[in-house]
Formats: C-alpha cells, structure tokens, sequence
C-alpha cells in the first residue's frame, strides 16, 4: 500500500479512535504520521534505530536506512548535518538523547540555526525540529540531568516547545515538524513512561503559543513547566481539600509564550507561583514574573514566587536530587505562605 | 609550488576556449571587487569585519566551474570570492556589504553572512568550519532525496583544527555523503602561521583518518583547482563519497582590513605577489595557447571594473533597510521577535 | 631582576601611582601583575600573542611560550585544556576572543568547569578566569555580536564578572585570577578603547558580589551591565536637568549578585529600570526583576521594566545595530513613563 | 587476536614475578568488583546509570601499571576499572555507586564521576569524549612546570568521532605534550558497531592526522597493553609528544545494566568470552611461566572476593550524605548556591 492510500484508509479507520498511550508511543504515533505524510521528514541522531525510550522505535524498520539514520556521537554534526538538510528542503528530525548533550552542539544551534534567517534577511526556511530530553528524577547525575530550556528561550530564532502529556507530546511533535522554524522540543525523561492517557488515532495538531488551563481556580495561579504539571495539580488537590482554589497552567510552549492566559488568571487570583525543573537563578520563572509584573502589577496582591531547582547541578544520591526537585510541599507551602 | 605548465602539454580537462576565459574573467572580477571593497572601506563608505580574498581567486573559480546548477556551497568568513564565482551579482553582494537593503541579506547580515539560497549559496560563515557540517547536510539531503547534487564546503587550513570539522567529515564519510571538503590553505589562521596549528605537513593528510581521499592542488592554478573538484564531484554523483582537496595558496592582504600584518615579512608577501598571482599565471596561459593578448585583457578589465562601478552605485543609491527590519525575519510566518 | 624584587620595587614606587589607562590597558595591568606574582597563572588563546584588543599585549615578550600560549582554532580544546591545567594545579586565563565562539566550548564550560566542583563533592579546586568580549556597537553582525551572561549565570557552579570600568577591570581580573572557582570574565568590545580613567598602578583587588552605586539619587533605580551603566548614567545626567534623580547601580558580578544594594536602593526609589545589551527574553533584567518582586514588593510604587535588546540576532546594518541596544532616549522615556 | 606467546620467548618488559601476579590481581580485583555491582545492581541495592568494564579489565590495568605517582588520568562512564587500576579503594568506590556520604565525591557523583585527584584520577566522566581535552590541559600543566609527569586517557572508539577528540589530540601534537590517548575500542558505541560510525579500519589511524604515533595493541593481553603505554610514557617524559594507543578489546556485558544487547549475536559474545577473556589469558600464562598455580589463583580469588565483600559492607553501613549536601560544593569558599 503507497503512503497516500494508506494515509487515506488510515484517517476513515482513525477518526474518533483512541487509544490508550504513554508520552513515548505518542511521540512515536506523531514521527510515524508525520514521515508518512511527508517525505522530506526524516530523523537522525545516536540512538534512534535501537530507542532506548522507545520515540523512534520501529521507524527505521518502517521507513529504511535513509529516513532513519544512525550517526557517530558527534552532536556538532547532528544539528549541523540537519541544518543543511533543511537548506536544501528536508525537514528533519535530529535527536540528542539527553539535553545536556547538546552542549557538544550549541554552536551550530544557536549561531547558526536560530540567527540563520535573520541573518539572511528572511531568505530561508528552517523547518527543523531538535528532539531532546530533560528533567530529572531517575539519578542519571549532574551530567545527564539538566533542563536547559532557558538556553535556548535566549537564543532568538528558535521555538521551545514542553509537552507534558501525551496527548500534547503528539499534537506539538507534528505542528513542530510542519513548523517553518528550527523548534527545540524538549521532552521529559520520567513521563516517557509514566505519563499515560487516551489520544486520538487520527491527525491532530496543537497550535503552538497556547497554554492549557490544567485546573480552574480563583485564588493562586499555579504555571507549571512539564512534568511540574504534574506536581502543581498534586499540590491543587491537597490545598483543595483546605479550601484554597489553585489555578494549574501548563504553557505548553516558553517560545512562543502565551501570557495572555497567564496574565488572565493572575488577574483572577491575584497571586502566581511558576514551578520548573530548572535552576532559579535565569530560569524561566523569572521571566514569566517579569513579564507578569509588567502586565498585571496591580492586580499582584503580593509577591510572586518561583520553586525551581536550587541553583546547583544534580546530584548523583537519589535523595539528594529528590531534594533538588520542586516537590508537592514545597509548593503547597508556597501556596499557603502567600495566602496567609 | 608547480612550474607553468608549457602551452602545448596543457591539460585542458575538455574545456573550450571560452570556457577557460571565463575562468580569467570570474578571477579578475573577484580581483577587482575586492579592490574595490577595500578602497571604499579606506574611505570610510563601507564597514564591518570584512576579509579580502585577494591573492586566492584560483580556488573559488576553479571549484565553482566544476559545479552545475543545483549543486550547493558553504562558504566562509572569508566568502566574497566563493559567492562571485558561484554566479551572485556584484550589485547585491556590494549592497550587503554596505547594509543596504538590496542587498543579498537586506543588509542584515553583511560581509560575513551574505549567502543566496537562489544561487545553491548557503552562505559566508563568521564561524571557523561551521560550514563544514551544513555541508555534509546538504549532502545528506540530496544522499536521502536519492538525487546527484553535491556541496561543496569551502573552509580554511585554521578550520581544520576545529572540531567541526572532524564531525562534519567523519559524518560524511561514513554514509559516502556526496560532498567536497575543499580547505583553502592560505598559510595563515588569523595570525598564526599554518605550521604552528598543524602538526603535519597537509591539511590533505586528514583525509586518511576519514578513509577518503586526500588530494593537495596548486591553489594558484585555476585549472589544476577546476580538475580535482571535478574528479571529486564525479566521485559523489557516482556515490563514492567525499573528498578533501587541498588547494595551497596564499592570501596578498591582511587577515582582515585593519590587520598590521606584523606576524609576516613583507617580502614574503610581496615574493607571492610576484610569483603566485593566480591571474598573472593564467593570463600568461591564455596568451600561450593563443586564446587572448593585451587587447583582450584590456577590454576584460574594463568591463569588469565597469561592472563594480556599477555594483558601488547601485549599492550606494539603494536605501539603508528601513527600521521595521530590526524586528522581522526572526521566525518565519509570524515574523517578529 | 627576578620576579619577587621587580615586585618589592613595584610595590614602593605604585604606591598611590595612577595612571590614565583604557580599559584594555588595565585588564593587561591585572595579567602582567598576575602572572608576575604567581607562576601558576598562564594564558592560552587563539589571538593571545598579537592580540588584537592589546588585553595580553607584551605578555608573550614577558613570559614566554609557556606561560602565553598560542591554540589553534579549537575552543572546546581551550576550554578543556584551561580545565585540565586547573586540575593538576595552574590557574589558567583563557580567552575566547567573541563571547559567541564560546558556544563551540560549552560543554567543557558547563558539562565539565561548571559542574566538577560539585560532583566531586568539593574536593577540587578549579581556579580558572574565561575571558572574553561581549557587548554589540561594532558592525560585527549576529555571529560576533551576542551577549550571553545568562547562558553561564543560569550554571551554577561559574561565576559571572561584568566590569563596567576600567578600575573595575584590573581589580575585578585580578579577583578573578586568586578566585578558586571558574569565572567567566566577560570584557566589552567598546569600552576596551572608549573607557578609560585613572587607575592606580599598585596592588588592589576588588571584591566579588559588591554592586557600585555610580549616581545617588531618590526617584528611580537604573541597573546598568557593563556598558549600559554609561548609558544610564547619561540618561541621568539628563533626567536632572528636568529635577528627576536617578540612581544607577553597576552589579559588576552578576554572580554572586549583590541584591542587597539594589533591594535598599528600590525601596528608597520605589522604581526599578534594568538594562542590559542581552536579549530581553530569560535575561538578567528578568532575574533581578523576579529578585526584587521577591524582596521588595510593598515598596515597589509601578512595575518595574526592562530596556534589553528586542529579542533579535543583532543585524550588521549599523543604523539597525543601533536600534536593537538599549538607548539613552529609551531610558529616559522608561523613566518618564515610570514617574507619571 | 595475537595468539598466546609461549613460555620461554615471552617478553616480560623488566617486570619482575611479584609485578607480573600484580596484573593478574589488578585484573581480577576489576572483574569481582564489576560482577558485584552487576549483582547489586539486579537486586537494587544500587542504582543510577552502570556501565560495567568486565572483559576490558587488561586495558586498564596494563596502562595503569606503566604510570609513575603523580602522573594522572582521565576516563569515561566506563571509568570503574580505570580508577581501580589506578589504585583507588574498593570501598569508597562501592560507597560512591550507592550514592554514600563515604564515596570519592560523598555520593554526589555516582559511578559516572568518580574521582580522586589524590590518586591522579581526574574523573570518570559521563560525556563522550571530553576528557580528551582535560588530560590534554593536565599534561599542559605539566609542560609549562616542565615536570616529568604524564596524563593518559581512556576514551572509547565512540568517542573517536567526537570534536572534542580531535580538538584535544591535535592541540596535545601542537606543543608535544606528554599525553598518551589510549583508545578502548570495544567494538561498539552504545548500539552502533564500530563499522559503521569509523569509516577507517582502526582508530589508530587517526594518529597520522596529528603526527603522532598511532600503535595498536591487543586489549586482551595486558602485557603488550603495559608495554606500549610505557613506551609513549617514556616518550612523553622524553619530549616527543603523544602517542595514540588503540587498544582492541571487548565488552562482555551489556552497555549499561538494562541493555537488551538486541544489536549483537549471542554467540559473538559467547566467542569472546571463550576466546578474549584477559584474565583466562593472563592465568595461562602465568601458569606456564610458573609464577602462578591453582591453589595461589584461589588465593588471589578469596582475597579479591573479600575485599569486594568488604567494600560492599562498608558502603552498605554507610549513611546517606546529609541533605545539607544539597547546596554544598558548588563554589569554594562560600560553599553555597
Ligand atoms: C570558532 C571560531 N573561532 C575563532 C574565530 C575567529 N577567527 C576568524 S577568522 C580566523 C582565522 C581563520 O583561519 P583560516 O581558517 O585559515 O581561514 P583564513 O582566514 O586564513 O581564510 C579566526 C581565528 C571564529 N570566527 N570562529
Ligand atoms: C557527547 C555525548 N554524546 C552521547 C552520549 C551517550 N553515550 C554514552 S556512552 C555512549 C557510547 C560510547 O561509546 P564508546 O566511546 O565506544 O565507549 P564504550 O561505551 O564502548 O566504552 C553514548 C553514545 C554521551 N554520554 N555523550
Ligand atoms: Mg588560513
Ligand atoms: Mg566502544
């Protein structure tokens, strides 16, 4: 069966059917639908013919040794490699198994792909997507835990891109490819497998620059980063049961940001709290506070406040990383502190 | 250095009389813009970093010549003579050095960016050998599309030190990538001489550590230069995979204008002046093989400079870009930062 | 003369000695006196003897081959190597000529300096000084042109200098050079020539975490980095003539930061002003923004802004150029638009 | 693979009987520790990310054997037999896998960035290649004090396609540092067979790019391992420069514990284990040079086994670092975040 017959067979069976899948299989569903829709898609990186999380499993069985193609352990390579392949009209998909890698590449990312078209005066068009993952929790130490999102937020050119559920890991990954612009997509070590719902068989996609209101509540805004969701609705629960309304807002994209929707609930709950992964210090809550503040200073009843890692590297003892990560607590204590 | 080759020994790589009085004519044009660029910048009515590529004409023409349409080039900091012989037009490369908004780049990137997709230009490169993997993926997209372009990369004997370039060429050779890694040894990175960087003898002597072939060109001969990218382009269209070549040559001006030239003799940059001026040599050639005489000269280098003269009014008559552009082209569709 | 009695003599005749020196000349001060005090210290880069910026002029004459060393083009090599020498006892100051060319660096910078105190559980000692030159105003376009304080503020483990002056700078080196940790010593490409003053030329030292203020005044506090104090400072000098007194204050290290000045000098104000050349998106104005909320709230009589660059590469036109840094006239109308 | 030399015609390199039997107890003291790890691991007793050197353990030990004190080393995230064979204790070792407050680095590191600057051990490190670049630096420092000391690498064949690679060696050849780059080519990077990511028959082939020697040694056999990195220590001590050692060895287990091994045959491994197992090897000929029979293997067995055992219950009774730790050794001095 020829992809177009098969694409079209695929979407009549598909629509409306739902499947149970973890964040990596969603992932996995966007990579198939969209090399199949696509030829220019391909995908490139270290480890995607084996997938030790699974988001490239079965592709190179699918669609060959030119679609799917396994490099040298040479980052630099990598985004250079898929930069020039967009060039002259690919859209790849290049991986760097954990974000921290990409340190080895940051040079034909941020100098070169994210100023390219501008520095071109617009004359080029970059549909890149660089697959990474961050997060931390499984006590991979210092090296191989670090959420870097604040990099490449900085870098102007480039898109950021954090789902945190499946149904948004697929959605995101296909409106990343079908994007014009080099998009850092940024996925999450521990919700590869434990993060699990129904989604769609059937195309969909999810516009980028729109954040999801996780849980409505009228007395503190809570804005989550990724797996953060998870613990700021953990933390909405418990302060429910206490009569406290929290707010959960997953911004799903920090480039573009939607603060609209930020500023909306501020406007609402007077109050904000941003949770992420990453170090305070230059981190994305620190934007998004500023920006807040800017837009909504006198609907601010008191200071907003950020949990995030404590401005140091991670720790390889499980419990000291565990320390080291925004927990349930430490937010609903945050919560309590600026109620009280 | 190789010795003239006599008129009637002359390989001429199946070229007719007109095609090797391009080559002169593709040098001398390069020769003259870059004359220009550096008198205008003296004068104060063209700035930024800019890096002369007088004295290296041989390289660019010769290895763009072996290129067809469809094929691609990423270039350098030093970038003016590969876009020249690549086919840009003068007007608009001269109006991107000026940060004018006809310019290549709409003046938003200058001497160090100036790139025309249109042309298979991927762009001059600020960056030391960043060029070198956007090459090897250029390839990698014609090596996927199954189609018989190549890229060649156009990088320095300092990039061969940098990272990228072992990623960039390794990454090529292990799929057989149809790319053309050619490194201009100019004999200087910035201010250190070549010998201090590299501790062999050849740039081309890498080549073996990437199990591909490793070839070193007089980089003043335009001929010798077109005959080995040619070997090497046929050699990637046959899905043979990259090659290095090493063209030798020699830079006349400073690392960039404003350079004090104090880590070189002068005599050793007049000594090349004399003896490996790749214009000289060829225009002696031609006049070997009876294909042009002073006249024929003469009227080259008046419609050349006629050419840049009318490339430094047009970029000077055209408008600075207007202040909205500081904020467009950052993201494609939406269009602002 | 051996180095210790040069040294004695230096001392006796410097005493209360200054000098009328730009800030290129007293960043070499700090060197020569560095590496004649300590034969520990050494240099390495890839423009290091020639020197286009004069900053290690003469060193080369005065120390010889292996105490200024020349590299190839190979920054990850210069990063790695100043970590290694660092290991087995040196204190290395290595230069990267363009702030942006430390991206070809940045896993030795981040992965490795940053990181290797803590997870060695302290048990290293990594005193290395990176230096290199930020800043925009000099036509060298997007690749050579990039402010990227945050990318290494945003690391802990590296310590982040700024020096506005060129007092600063020969005080602030040489801090930095007897620091026992990596610091990322970042120079601004226009003030090496246009910054200059009198400077002593005996032994001092200026701490690390100790912000300047360089102007008093009641109505508003202006944070200015590097260059952008000047900026603020002329803003000031022009919003007194229409009665407004602004204070200025130069962080110098932006890690560690000094907020207690700043925090004291907003709640004298009630208005804050960031600026900076980095781009505005995760920059510092956002952290010291997210710092001051954080401390300063009540005090705060509007919200505090951000002057940055707009979140674009930096264009090579210069009249663009221009436009994309912070500007007196920007400041200025921030002020008005603050006090009304 | 060399075949076994026989008694009477072996090379025994001026190491006496007591340094010979060392080898084998450096060799087995790696194997029962890994086998431990292996063990504990499966049992959760210990966690992170473990990538065991069983099968390799010749390489570090011949290498380590021909270093002096004070000479140093920098490894990988295959780094356990590097420390070992560099005299690290088995203890605060195991501590330091368990995460323990006892461990190298108090348990903040894991088995990925062990390290004891005491001993010269710059660091396991849990990135590709860059410790390329750190010994480089190490041996810089040394250079510029003009001491005699040495820095060797253990980097892997993955790591040879790695910029950072290229960049540390080519600087290291540059100034002659005494540096030994000593490649342990197992085979394969992660999944990908060597083959396909090297596309030169040995990683000692790259050598030639630098100037440098480039020498191939059989990785199971720890003799030729010792003797080929003493001849470039002295090398190095000597002035002459680096060398590049490519040790050709293998892997018995899995990359990391929980690798599926889904990319290489069963009987590839089996064949290996058979035929390339150092340690099998070394008792072989230790037995036929006399210095070792079946009741003294046992004893260098019991008495590994113990101090394994020992090792395993001092980090057991270990506590767990202090949760002050969190915010401790980021900087010196102020200590705190
Ligand atoms: C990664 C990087 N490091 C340093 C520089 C600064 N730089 C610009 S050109 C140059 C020398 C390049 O030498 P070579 O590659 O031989 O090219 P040439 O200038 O001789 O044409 C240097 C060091 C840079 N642009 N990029
Ligand atoms: C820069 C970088 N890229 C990728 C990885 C992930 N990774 C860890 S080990 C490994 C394979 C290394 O292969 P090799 O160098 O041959 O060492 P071996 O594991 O065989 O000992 C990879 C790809 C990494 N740690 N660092
Ligand atoms: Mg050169
Ligand atoms: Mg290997």
């Amino acid at each position: 069966m020829g992809g177009h017959e098969w694409r079209n067979e695929y979407a009549k069976k598909a629509a409306s059917v739902m499947s149970e899948v973890s964040y990596s299989q969603a992932l996995n569903m966007a990579l198939r639908e969209e090399m199949r829709r696509d030829p220019r898609v391909f995908c490139l990186g270290e480890d995607i013919k084996e997938s030790t999380y699974g988001v490239t499993r079965g592709l190179y069985e699918e669609f060959g040794p030119r679609r799917v193609i396994g490099t040298p352990i040479s980052e630099t390579a990598i985004a250079g490699a898929a930069l020039g392949a967009a060039l002259v009209g690919m859209r790849p998909v290049a991986e760097f198994m954990y974000m921290t890698f990409m340190m080895s590449a940051m040079d034909q990312l941020v100098n070169q792909a994210a100023k390219m078209k501008y520095m071109f005066g617009g004359r080029a068009l970059l549909p890149i997507v660089f697959r990474t993952m961050a997060g931390a929790g499984r006590s991979n130490a210092a090296q191989h835990t670090q959420s870097l999102e604040t990099w490449f937020a900085h870098a102007p050119g480039l898109k950021v891109v954090m789902p945190s559920t499946p149904y948004d890991a697929k959605g995101l990954l296909k409106t990343a490819i079908r994007d014009d612009n080099p998009v850092i997509f940024i996925e999450n070590k521990l919700l590869y497998a434990t993060a699990k719902e129904q989604v769609p068989v059937a195309e969909y996609t999810i516009p980028f620059g729109q954040a999801a209101v996780r849980r409505t509540g009228e007395h503190v805004t809570i804005v989550g980063l990724q797996r953060m969701v998870e613990i700021a609705l953990a933390a909405a629960a418990e302060l429910a049961s206490a009569g406290i309304e929290a707010e959960v807002i997953d911004p799903r994209t920090l480039v573009p940001l939607d603060l609209d929707t930020i500023v909306a609930s501020v406007q609402k709950t007077h109050r904000l709290i941003v949770v992420h992964e990453a170090h305070e210090r230059m981190g994305a809550g620190a934007e998004i506070i500023a920006q807040v503040v800017a837009h909504a200073f006198d609907y601010l009843d008191a200071p907003p406040q950020r949990i995030a890692n404590p401005n140091v590297p991670t720790p390889f003892n499980r419990m000291l990383e565990e320390l080291s990560i925004p927990s349930v607590a430490q937010v609903v204590a945050a919560v309590q502190s600026l109620l009280s | 250095m190789s010795t003239l080759p006599s008129a009637p020994s002359i390989n001429r790589e199946g070229l007719n009389d007109d095609q090797l009085r391009q080559f002169y004519v593709t040098m001398l044009r390069i020769r003259r813009f870059e004359e220009k660029v550096k008198e205008l910048f003296l004068d104060a009515r063209l700035y930024g970093s800019v890096h002369l590529y007088i004295g290296e004409e041989a390289v660019a023409a010769g290895a763009c010549a072996a290129l067809r349409d469809g094929d691609v080039i990423s270039s350098t900091h030093r970038g003016h003579g590969h876009g020249i012989a690549k086919g840009l037009e003068l007007g608009p490369m001269m109006a991107e050095l000026m940060g004018k908004a006809t310019g290549y780049n709409f003046g938003k990137g200058g001497s160090m960016h100036i790139a025309s997709l249109d042309h298979g230009m991927l762009g001059a490169n600020g960056i030391v050998a960043a060029g070198i993997p956007i090459a090897t993926g250029a390839a990698l997209g014609f090596w996927i599309r199954g189609s018989r372009e190549v890229a060649l990369c156009f990088f320095g004997d300092g990039g061969a030190n940098h990272g990228a370039f072992h990623e960039g060429i390794n990454f090529a050779a292990t799929l057989k990538l149809p790319a053309i890694f050619l490194c201009e040894n100019n004999h200087y990175a910035q201010y250190q001489p070549v010998t201090q960087d590299l501790p062999v003898s050849n740039v081309a002597d890498r080549a073996a550590a990437y199990g591909i072939p490793g070839v070193i060109v007089d980089g003043a001969d335009v001929l010798a230069v077109y005959a080995a990218t040619r070997r090497a382009a046929e050699r990637a269209r046959a899905g043979e995979g990259p090659t290095l070549i090493e063209a030798k040559t020699y830079r006349f001006e400073g690392h960039f204008l404003g350079d004090p030239e104090s880590y070189r003799a002068k005599e050793e940059v007049a000594a090349a002046r004399t003896e490996r001026d790749p214009l000289t040599r060829f225009a002696t050639l031609l006049t070997q093989l009876g294909l042009a005489g002073a006249e024929d000269f003469q009227r080259y280098d008046d419609a050349v400079r006629q050419e840049v003269a009318a490339a430094v009014a047009f970029a000077e008559s055209s408008p600075e870009p207007s202040p909205d552009l500081l904020l467009t082209d950052v993201y494609d569709v939406d269009g602002r930062a």
